[in-house]
């Protein structure tokens, strides 16, 4: 090993070392005064953001006997999971400083996780892959599980178990088909592979079934079935980090694995195109349709959490029929929707949180007339779930614009039909956000006192609804360094 | 710009701004308002006057235009065409105007609504000089659509009456029935000579010389698709000028006030159909179907008047009917290409209908707005300037020698025995008939017992000095046409002179020839002679029982009375097609489209919803069933792709 | 030899893992999943992976499940509580999914001409050449090729840990 | 007896995760379900171990090793969540962890 | 930054800065729309001044340069303005000042905006942004940007603001015609990735898809269908669901019924207009034969507009509903004079956007104003409301003459022009049904005005109060903007001719027209 592996791996090193440190210091803190955790780990995520910009880091490389890679889409997503480590460790405070016990552990917990997405950026084989998947996984159980005391809780955190399990043993035997059919499991072997022109039915359905498996992290269609149900269960600021950090290390995952199955001249790609295709589809239409009756926030944003992996995967079919040449909007506008993400469902989750500290309740009935009971956090909610929604001017209105755009390109019509039911599924998302938009600003409320908001809050809702403006008025910056990352991955690819 | 266009525009405006001054600023100062449209309209008729002096004298103007909208290589034009035709009309217009303008100064006074009637009734002269002088079909119509919503303001005058708004309503919408034929016509003609190449223009002056000389300009005279079109143009003016079936709103028009009525359902705005067809008649000359389609409609209405005329009670009504009467005996003319004839009979019919209706007015103002002949009688001498002015103009409408009627129903006659005996016959039974009725009307209100309660009292000088001038008018309108030397033919008469003189319009058929003809004079005098006698010996003497003589009839009389069931069959019409129509629309629009279609899709994707909900159902065991068949389908699907 | 131990220990795993996952009473299940990782050594052991062989029997047989058997001793799950395990139809689904899933492996693996004929393939990555019970190069491929999976597993215990005893706490 | 190929161990872990999976859709107790789990892995370790030999190389071997060690952190996880559930609700049956659908 | 934009900045940054003031500020927060609108106003007037005597040379010169904006997808910030598009820019900018100044002079402020008037003027604002985009821009992507931006916040200004029904009409509003925006953009992004192929480049400028659509790859067979007229029917179906074309149509009268009063002078003046507009600018232009092989068809379905329209608001009883039908009905001539594809009669179409713009803001400021105050749009229980209201009760009558098409007001010019359009485009009989509709929405409006506005005093009314003052400017006007235009349409109707002329020429030259419009007559040149 030698010094410029641990240059390169210096952010995960911090990671870890930080995430031993707060459960240490843990130790050492009085009950109920553990506010200080929350603050550290807050500053090593604004630390660990400004560790990707080190030169030594930012420049990228492979390490450790090619299993650890910094390239721009590790250092993309690795910034990605800093803002919403940070956006959740603020947010977490609203509710992780009134738990009875435990907040050293759900710090380190996080911390972690948090590891383990950054862990998953930068692999390079299956076999880092799937240990890395499972630092995250196996920590969202417990995260899931959190609060032991409440059947909900613990419910989730079972639910979460057994289909990731399931999921874990899918994904392994595709990796398996995959190193039966090439003999290894080192992403650029691979590659190298699969663009020769091997087309064997037992590597296609390894790929498949390593996508499907990872369809358990980015909430696809058919493994999405826990989404709802642990999202409703778990603790609120768990299903913040879930629904947006641990999507996220899956999707970095799905285009990695995309760089591996279908790179250019690759032959794999037109039945990896239908197969994403077919999956968009399906995942857009559950989670479009499931959400419209329900009642629940909390579950209300899992439904749409499903419906927006959808949208993802349409840029991510349209990313396997361009195989990293041409047109490649439907990368970029995938990178760019994640992004977009990470800010618009942290902003709804944040006001989920504060209402449901203040009411104790997620039903969507109770968010009636909260516009009245405080401007901002209706406001804030709106924009949130309208900028999901993809309505102009906000952030998720561009996103989703690359993305169906991408499926109207004439050089792969295979897609047309995954964006006409994107198009059809936007009309049916913008009806239940605005059901909860009406709850917010048309109904009256049912008890007229304002709900108070803290100044952390308040900043933390105005920074997030500037940016999801901001970044849907100005999205030039944020799909420059989406395109600049697909483009070098298109030339890795090549190589 | 020449001084005749100036005129012309200051003659048009005046009444406009009269309006506008009115409706933004002399609201609240009535007496101010009155004076500023009486202002308006007399200057309009100081310029006419003026205009008059040149055009008779032979002056020929070019028509003045300005582009109105000029879009695709289509123009519509603006502008004024000064010529003896425009300013006879407009001499009526303005003349007729100050007249009964100064009248209603007397007769809305301490109206709550006054100065809105001044701003209505300027805004109406407006129009009506902007028909008299319009260029072209286009502004024509453009201007008889204003007439026809100005007319539809006063008539509604009362708006707190629900008769006078629907009767109001009942106008704007037939004619807007009769606007929407000539809208079609005027596009059917404008896009026929287009179409081949003859013509794009809708100016009078640029199409008349074609239609004059229609083989040269390749036009094919007697094509059916023209001869269509100005049938359609005529049926805009049988909106206005009331003729059959189009005339049903006129009598109940008669819910504005008696002023308006005057003005406009008698002396001008109904005559405005007579004008355009006067205006327009190169396009009918060629087609003598549409002609003869017109004289027929125009005898059906005369006759069809004259005989509702005899049942009404209602002053005004009468009136009404003889004015639709009227109207058809101009029509009629018109019909038998006897343009010149028509015009003639409408101005003088101008004065003595005003006259009639004004003093119809004073009667009704004097009898506290006592409308019913069966409360009035004997107001001879409680009302005797009213009374003698009413004798006048009843015996120039009978057409007695040597009133203004006796020479304009003889031009009528006279080029009706020259077209069809048959019509000539029906001009003579209607004159007969209209002294009959005219008679009728005067017996029952000035003569006899005064059979009402009110206290009945003259009207003041502003209303009975237009009264006098009107009577004036009517005494001594029928002598311009008067030949020079009365018999020599070859000095054609002082209107004929104007209408087809030099200053008249590019080509129009004058009065015939042989205008005076002593057969049918006598035959016209002796007709109305016998009307009046018949009309002494019912309700003068008493010597016939109008009872016994309905009774005898019967079925008639019913039908009569009934206004032969006009009114019925358009109710059903508007209950049963059209009300029916709107009906089945809105259903369709509420059950089918909102309710079924829409609805039904979302609902439909509600239903989903649940569908999709019902799914997860909390047993993690059917989740991991659901994801497992979800694995192997995609599976196969992949498959079974390759 | 060889396929000798594929079809006793094929037999006895499968057998036993059917036993395993039918058993009412769980502490025999426990027992019957022994068997079937014994099976599975057996395999392991068949296909020179001694050392698997042997992780197997130490980690799964002697650790993993004698954590479940802890368990379920621990909340005493007696027969008696779970009398109801049959599901009729879940059992045909299950059967249903189970059966469609082996048989597309099934046809796709019997599909592949490389696996079906027995030869050995050396294409990528084979270096060293399987000295079986030989521990050195699985070290060699552990501690050297995959140095971060083995760093990432450790921290994937610590996370199993402080789950465990987060979890478990006796204080609520 | 026919010689033993790669496709073979393949259809064997196959038949093997079968029977997992079969645990997991039929059985209600989740300690069974977890063992069920356990044997799904195990399907897919053989397999690895099957192509390892079928390549020559160990790549398969130590994937297995730490998927045994991932089983083992899963399981260590999974015992507490069912402790904690047990302490809940006094049973393991899934039956009962129903509170959360729609 | 250029002038053009300023037309989206002004009520943009008058949105940011009234983010800034606290809601207690009632003043300042009535008066800084009221600014905004003034200011976009005498831009507006400036505008169209400049284009009556500058033409189309004139506009051209405002064209600022493009601004790049995303440069991998060939998205650029770039403003445009022809004759049609400052004749909306002049529309929009009349229905917000007066929209502005009916919201802040409402009689009452129980249904007006007297709840929240901040969020409502923001909301409002944003909206004027997006229309003013729509109108403006000249790339696709900011166009649907700005087409969306425009619909959505109607939402809130309906739901919150509204009356009766608001809840189902705001939504059903928003998912129509988010469901439109969907349609269309599918035809958009055909035109983006074909422009794409042909110039091997990426731009969603829309002067770059023209100079694509000029080359002969263009029109290649999209997998089998002709690829314009694939595009043109997506976008045509798209954004004809806001025009509305029957039988996409029954989201606008209870839209318009449901909303306050200046969302519905907004609503039904001016965002009505985006749908024929984007089809006049952009699938037109993009796809001339696609237009021309479809436009026979809209013709004949416009006659469903225009009649069908007509006969349900005769069967209306809610005063909203009349006028919600009628604008139905009255969109049919729109369309009507789309499908002629002749000079006359697009310009008559683009004319009688901004005519019944300005007319029917002027029916829901006017109905505002009454139901304010009486809580009741149901024209039985009215009647005789001219008593109490004369002021009201004359501009409605005028309102109502002005929508029967009576010349004078700027609807009969444009109207005469759609029958004149479309009778030389060969719809004899469809310009016939139109002139017929004529006498069908005369039916319907005088009904409504004498049941409301006329007959003896309701005592029942005697409370309420006529417009005074400051109040009455908005309904004046409005009105004389439509009698300014009405009485002399030609130099407006040359401004809007220069901006059609060039699309409607190009849709001429294609043979599909010469195959479809056979009947058509050359009238300028006076052949045949």
């Amino acid at each position: 090993m030698n010094a410029s592996v641990l240059h390169l791996m210096l952010p995960e090193i911090v990671l870890t070392v930080a995430a031993l440190g707060v459960m240490l210091w843990d130790l050492w803190l009085p009950a109920g005064k553990k506010s200080p955790l929350g603050w550290a780990s807050i500053a090593i995520c604004i630390a660990l953001f400004a560790l990707t910009f080190l030169p030594e880091v930012a420049k990228g490389g492979t390490g450790l006997a090619g299993c650890f890679t910094v390239d721009p889409l590790a250092l993309f997503f690795k910034r990605a999971f800093c803002v919403t480590g940070f956006l959740v460790f603020l947010i977490s405070r609203e509710y992780v400083d009134d738990l009875p016990q435990g907040q050293g552990e759900f710090y380190t917990l996080s911390l972690l996780a948090l590891l383990g997405m950054f862990l998953c950026s930068s692999v390079a084989d299956f076999m880092s892959l799937f240990v890395s998947l499972e630092v995250v996984t196996v920590s969202f159980f417990v995260l899931a599980a959190f609060r032991r005391e409440r059947t909900t809780s613990v419910e989730a955190g079972l639910k979460l178990l057994v289909i990731g399990s399931l999921s874990a043993g899918i994904l392994l035997y595709g990796i398996a088909f995959v190193y039966g059919a090439v003999g290894s499991v080192s992403f650029a072997d691979i590659r190298h592979y699969v663009a020769t022109g091997h087309i064997e039915p037992e590597l296609l359905m390894g790929a498949v079934l390593i996508f499907l498996g990872l369809g358990f992290k980015t909430s696809a269609v058919p493994l999405h079935v826990w989404v709802p149900d642990v999202y409703q269960g778990s603790p609120t600021p768990v299903t913040a980090y879930l629904s947006v950090g641990s999507k996220l290390a899956g999707f970095v995952l799905v285009v990695r694995c995309l760089t591996v199955f279908a790179p250019p001249g690759g032959e794999l790609s037109s039945e990896l195109t239908a197969f994403f295709a077919l999956v968009a589809a399906l995942t857009l239409v559950y989670g479009n349709l499931g959400a419209i009756p329900q009642t629940n926030i909390k579950r209300l944003m899992g439904y749409s959490s499903i419906a927006q992996c959808g949208y993802i995967l349409i840029g991510i079919a349209a990313a396997s029929a361009s195989q990293f040449e041409g047109n490649t909007s439907g990368l970029s506008g995938a990178l760019f929707y994640m992004a977009a993400y990470v800010v618009t469902n942290l902003a709804a989750f944040a006001v989920v949180l504060i209402v449901a500290k203040a009411t104790g309740s997620h039903e969507i009935d109770d968010y009636a007339g909260l516009a009245r009971r405080s401007p901002m956090l209706g406001a804030s909610l709106a924009c949130a779930l309208l900028s999901l929604a993809g309505v102009p001017p906000f952030i998720g209105f561009f996103g989703k614009f690359m993305l169906l755009g991408s499926s109207f390109d004439l050089a792969h019509p295979e897609l047309l039909w995954v964006g006409a039911i994107g198009f059809v599924t936007v009309v049916i998302a913008l009806y239940y956000y605005l059901l909860v938009v009406k709850r917010i600003y048309v109904f009256e409320p049912r008890s007229p006192e304002p709900l108070a908001v803290t100044g952390r809050m308040k900043v933390v809702l105005v920074l997030a609804v500037a940016a999801l403006i901001f970044g849907g008025i100005a999205p030039g910056f944020l799909v420059r360094s989406a395109t600049e990352v697909v483009d070098q991955l298109a030339l890795a690819a090549a190589r | 710009m020449d001084r005749a266009p100036l005129l012309a525009y200051v003659t048009l405006f005046a009444p406009l701004a009269a309006t506008v001054v009115i409706t933004l600023f002399t609201l609240k100062h009535k007496a101010l308002s009155g004076f500023l449209a009486l202002a308006g309209i007399v200057t309009g008729l100081v310029c006419t006057i003026l205009l008059a002096t040149d055009v008779f004298a032979g002056t020929k103007f070019p028509p003045h235009e300005i582009d109105w909208l000029s879009v695709g290589g289509i123009t519509l034009k603006f502008g004024v065409m000064v010529d003896s035709l425009s300013v006879l009309m407009s001499l009526v217009v303005t003349g007729v105007g100050s007249c009964i303008f100064l009248y209603s100064t007397g007769y809305m006074k301490g109206d709550e609504g006054y100065s809105r009637y001044f701003a209505c009734l300027s805004l109406f002269a407006f129009s009506m000089l902007g028909i008299v002088f319009s260029t072209n079909f286009v502004q024509t119509f453009i201007f008889w659509e204003l007439v026809g919503v100005s007319s539809y303001s006063l008539i509604g005058f009362y708006f707190a009456k629900p008769s006078a708004v629907d009767a109001g309503k009942k106008a704007f919408l037939t004619n807007r029935i009769g606007d929407f034929g000539m809208t079609c016509g005027i596009l059917l003609l404008f896009f026929t000579l287009a179409e081949h190449g003859i013509s794009t223009s809708l100016s009078f002056a640029e199409l008349a010389p074609i239609f004059h000389d229609a083989a040269k300009h390749g036009l094919d005279p007697y094509s059916g698709t023209l001869a269509l079109a100005a049938f359609l143009i005529f049926t805009g003016a049988m909106a206005k000028s009331a003729q059959v079936p189009l005339h049903v709103w006129l009598p109940d028009a008669m819910e504005g006030p008696t002023p308006v009525s005057a003005l406009m359902h008698a002396a001008t705005m109904v005559a405005a159909g007579v004008y355009l067809v006067a205006r327009t008649y190169f396009l009918f000359f060629n087609y003598h179907d549409a002609l003869e389609v017109i004289a027929g409609l125009g005898a059906v209405t005369a006759l069809l008047a004259a005989c509702m005329a005899f049942v009404q009670n209602d002053v005004k009504k009468v009136l009404a009917y003889s004015t639709l009467s009227q109207l058809g005996y101009m029509t009629l003319s018109l019909g038998l290409f006897g343009p010149g004839a028509a015009m003639f009979h409408l101005t003088t019919h101008a004065a003595f209908k005003a006259l009639l209706f004004l003093g119809a007015g004073s009667v009704i103002h004097g009898c506290h707005h006592e409308q019913d002949m069966r409360h009035m009688g004997g107001l001879r001498k409680l009302m005797p300037v009213t009374a003698w002015t009413f004798i006048i103009g009843s015996a120039a409408l009978a057409g007695i020698f040597p009133l203004a009627g006796f020479w304009s129903k003889d031009a009528i006659l006279t080029t009706a025995l020259h077209e069809s005996r048959v019509l000539f016959g029906v001009g003579l039974v209607v004159a007969f008939m209209t002294a009959c009725y005219m008679g009728r009307a005067y017996l029952m209100t000035f003569e006899g017992e005064y059979r009402g309660h009110a206290k009945v009292h003259e009207s003041p000088a502003t209303m009975t000095i237009p009264l006098v001038v009107l009577a004036g008018l009517s005494i001594v309108a029928g002598f311009f046409s008067l030949p020079i030397g009365f018999l020599g033919r070859e000095h054609p008469g002082a209107l004929d002179h104007m209408i087809v003189g030099p200053g008249g319009p590019a080509w129009f058929p004058g009065i015939l020839e042989d205008h005076f003809n002593l057969m049918v004079a006598a035959g016209g005098t002796l007709a109305a002679v016998l009307g009046i006698i018949v009309a002494w010996r019912f309700y003068g003497s008493r010597a016939w029982s109008i009872e016994s003589f309905t009774a005898t009839i019967g079925p008639i009389h019913r039908w009569v009375v009934n206004k032969f069931y006009f009114d019925e069959v358009y109710l059903w019409i508007v209950r049963e097609i059209q009300q029916r129509v709107a009906d089945v629309c809105a259903w369709f629009e509420k059950n089918v489209l909102v309710q079924g279609v829409v609805k039904g899709l979302s609902d439909f994707t509600r239903w989903l919803g649940y569908l999709v909900r019902l799914m997860l159902d909390g047993h993690l065991h059917r989740y991991v069933t659901m994801a497992l068949f979800g694995i192997v389908a995609i599976l196969a699907y992949l498959g079974m792709r390759n | 030899m060889e396929g000798l131990s594929f079809w006793v220990g094929g037999t006895l795993t499968v057998t036993a893992g059917m036993l395993a996952v039918t058993r009412r009473n769980a502490v025999a299940s426990v027992m019957w999943l022994v068997a079937a990782f014994m099976g599975m050594a057996v395999l392991f052991f068949g296909m020179d992976a001694a050392f698997l062989g042997v992780i197997q029997i130490l980690v799964y047989a002697g650790a993993i499940l004698v954590l479940f058997l802890f368990v379920i001793m621990l909340l005493n799950l007696t027969p008696s509580a779970l009398v109801r395990i049959d599901r009729p139809r879940a059992k045909v689904l299950g059967l249903a999914s189970a059966g469609f899933f082996v048989t597309m492996i099934v046809v796709v693996a019997m599909g592949s001409q490389a696996w079906t004929t027995g030869e050995k393939a050396h294409r990528i990555g084979s270096s060293a050449g399987p000295r079986a019970s030989d521990v050195l190069p699985v070290a060699d491929q552990l501690f050297e090729q995959h140095l971060l999976p083995f760093e990432v597993a450790s921290i994937l215990l610590l996370v199993a840990i402080i789950g465990a005893v987060v979890l478990t706490k006796r204080k609520v | 007896m026919p010689e033993v190929t790669t496709a073979h161990y393949v259809v064997l872990s196959a038949v093997i995760f079968a029977v997992g999976l079969f645990g997991v859709v039929t059985r209600k107790n989740a300690v069974i379900i977890l063992m069920s789990l356990e044997l799904m892995l195990n399907g897919a370790n053989l397999a690895f171990v099957a192509f390892s030999r079928h390549h020559g190389n160990l790549q398969g071997q130590v994937f297995t090793f730490f998927v045994i060690a991932v089983a083992a952190a899963e399981a260590a996880v999974a015992l507490a969540i069912l402790i904690a559930l047990f302490r809940l609700k006094g049973s393991v049956t899934l039956d009962d962890v129903t509170e959360l659908r729609g | 930054m250029d002038f053009l934009s300023l037309f989206v900045i002004v009520p943009a940054v008058a949105a940011l800065v009234l983010v800034l003031v606290p809601e207690r500020q009632k003043a300042l927060v009535s008066a800084i729309p009221a600014l905004a609108a003034a200011t976009c106003l005498a831009m507006a007037i400036w505008l169209m001044k400049g284009a009556m005597t500058g033409g189309e040379e004139w506009l051209a010169t405002l064209t600022p340069p493009r601004i790049p904006w995303v440069e991998s997808l060939g998205i650029t910030w770039s403003v445009g303005c022809d004759g049609i598009s400052a004749a909306m820019v002049l529309l929009t900018s009349i229905v917000l000042f007066a929209g502005s100044l009916v919201s802040i002079y409402a009689p009452s402020t129980h249904t007006g905006i007297g709840d929240r008037p901040k969020t409502f003027f923001l909301l409002f604002l944003a909206l004027v942004t997006g229309v003013y985009g729509v109108f403006l821009v000249r790339d696709l992507f900011f166009f649907y940007f700005s087409y969306e931006l425009a619909v959505v916040p109607m939402y809130l200004l309906i739901g919150v603001w509204g009356s009766k029904d608001r809840e189902y009409a705001a939504m059903k509003l928003t998912l129509y015609l988010t469901a439109g925006a969907m349609v269309a953009l599918a035809g958009i992004l055909f035109l983006y990735f074909r422009t794409w192929e042909v110039l091997g480049q990426a731009t969603f400028h829309m002067d770059d898809v023209l100079a694509a659509s000029k080359l002969p790859a263009f029109n290649a067979p999209m997998h089998g269908v002709d690829f314009q007229n694939t595009t043109f029917a997506l976008l045509f179906l798209g954004f004809a669901a806001i025009v509305p074309m029957w039988p996409f149509h029954t989201w606008s009268p209870i839209g318009h019924a449901a909303a306050p009063a200046a969302g519905s002078m907004m609503h039904a003046g001016v965002l009505m207009k985006l749908g024929a507009y984007a089809i006049l600018r952009i699938a037109f232009p993009s796809c001339p034969s696609g237009a021309a092989h479809w436009l026979p068809w809209v013709a004949i379905i416009s006659m469903a507009n225009i009649v069908y329209g007509g006969y349900v608001a005769m069967a209306q009883r809610d005063m909203k509903f009349v006028i919600g039908f009628s604008s139905s009905s009255h969109m049919g001539y729109t369309l009507l004079g789309l499908a002629s594809a002749s000079v006359m009669g697009v310009t008559g179409a683009v004319f009688l956007m901004f005519a019944h713009g300005v007319m029917t803001a002027l029916a829901f400021a006017l109905i505002g104003f009454f139901y304010d105050q009486t809580h009741n749009r149901h024209i039985p229980d009215l009647g005789g409301l001219s008593h109490q209201l004369p002021f009201i009760g004359t501009c409605f009558a005028l309102m109502a003459m002005a929508s029967a098409g009576v010349p004078g007001f700027a609807n009969f010019a444009s109207e005469f022009m759609v029958m004149l359009g479309a009778w030389q485009a060969g719809f004899k009989w469809q310009a016939v049904i139109a002139v017929f509709g004529v006498v069908i929405s005369a039916v319907y409006l005088l009904r409504a005005v004498r049941d409301a506005f006329f007959g003896p005093r309701n005592p029942r009314w005697d409370k309420i109060h006529d417009a005074h003052g400051l109040q009455k400017l908005p309904y004046v006007f409005l009105l004389a903007v439509l009698l300014v235009f009405g009485c002399y349409p030609k130099p407006i109707t040359d401004v809007i001719e220069a901006g059609v002329k060039p699309i409607v020429e190009a849709v001429q030259a294609t043979t599909e027209f010469k195959g479809n419009y056979a009947d058509r007559i050359e009238i300028a040149e006076g052949k045949r």
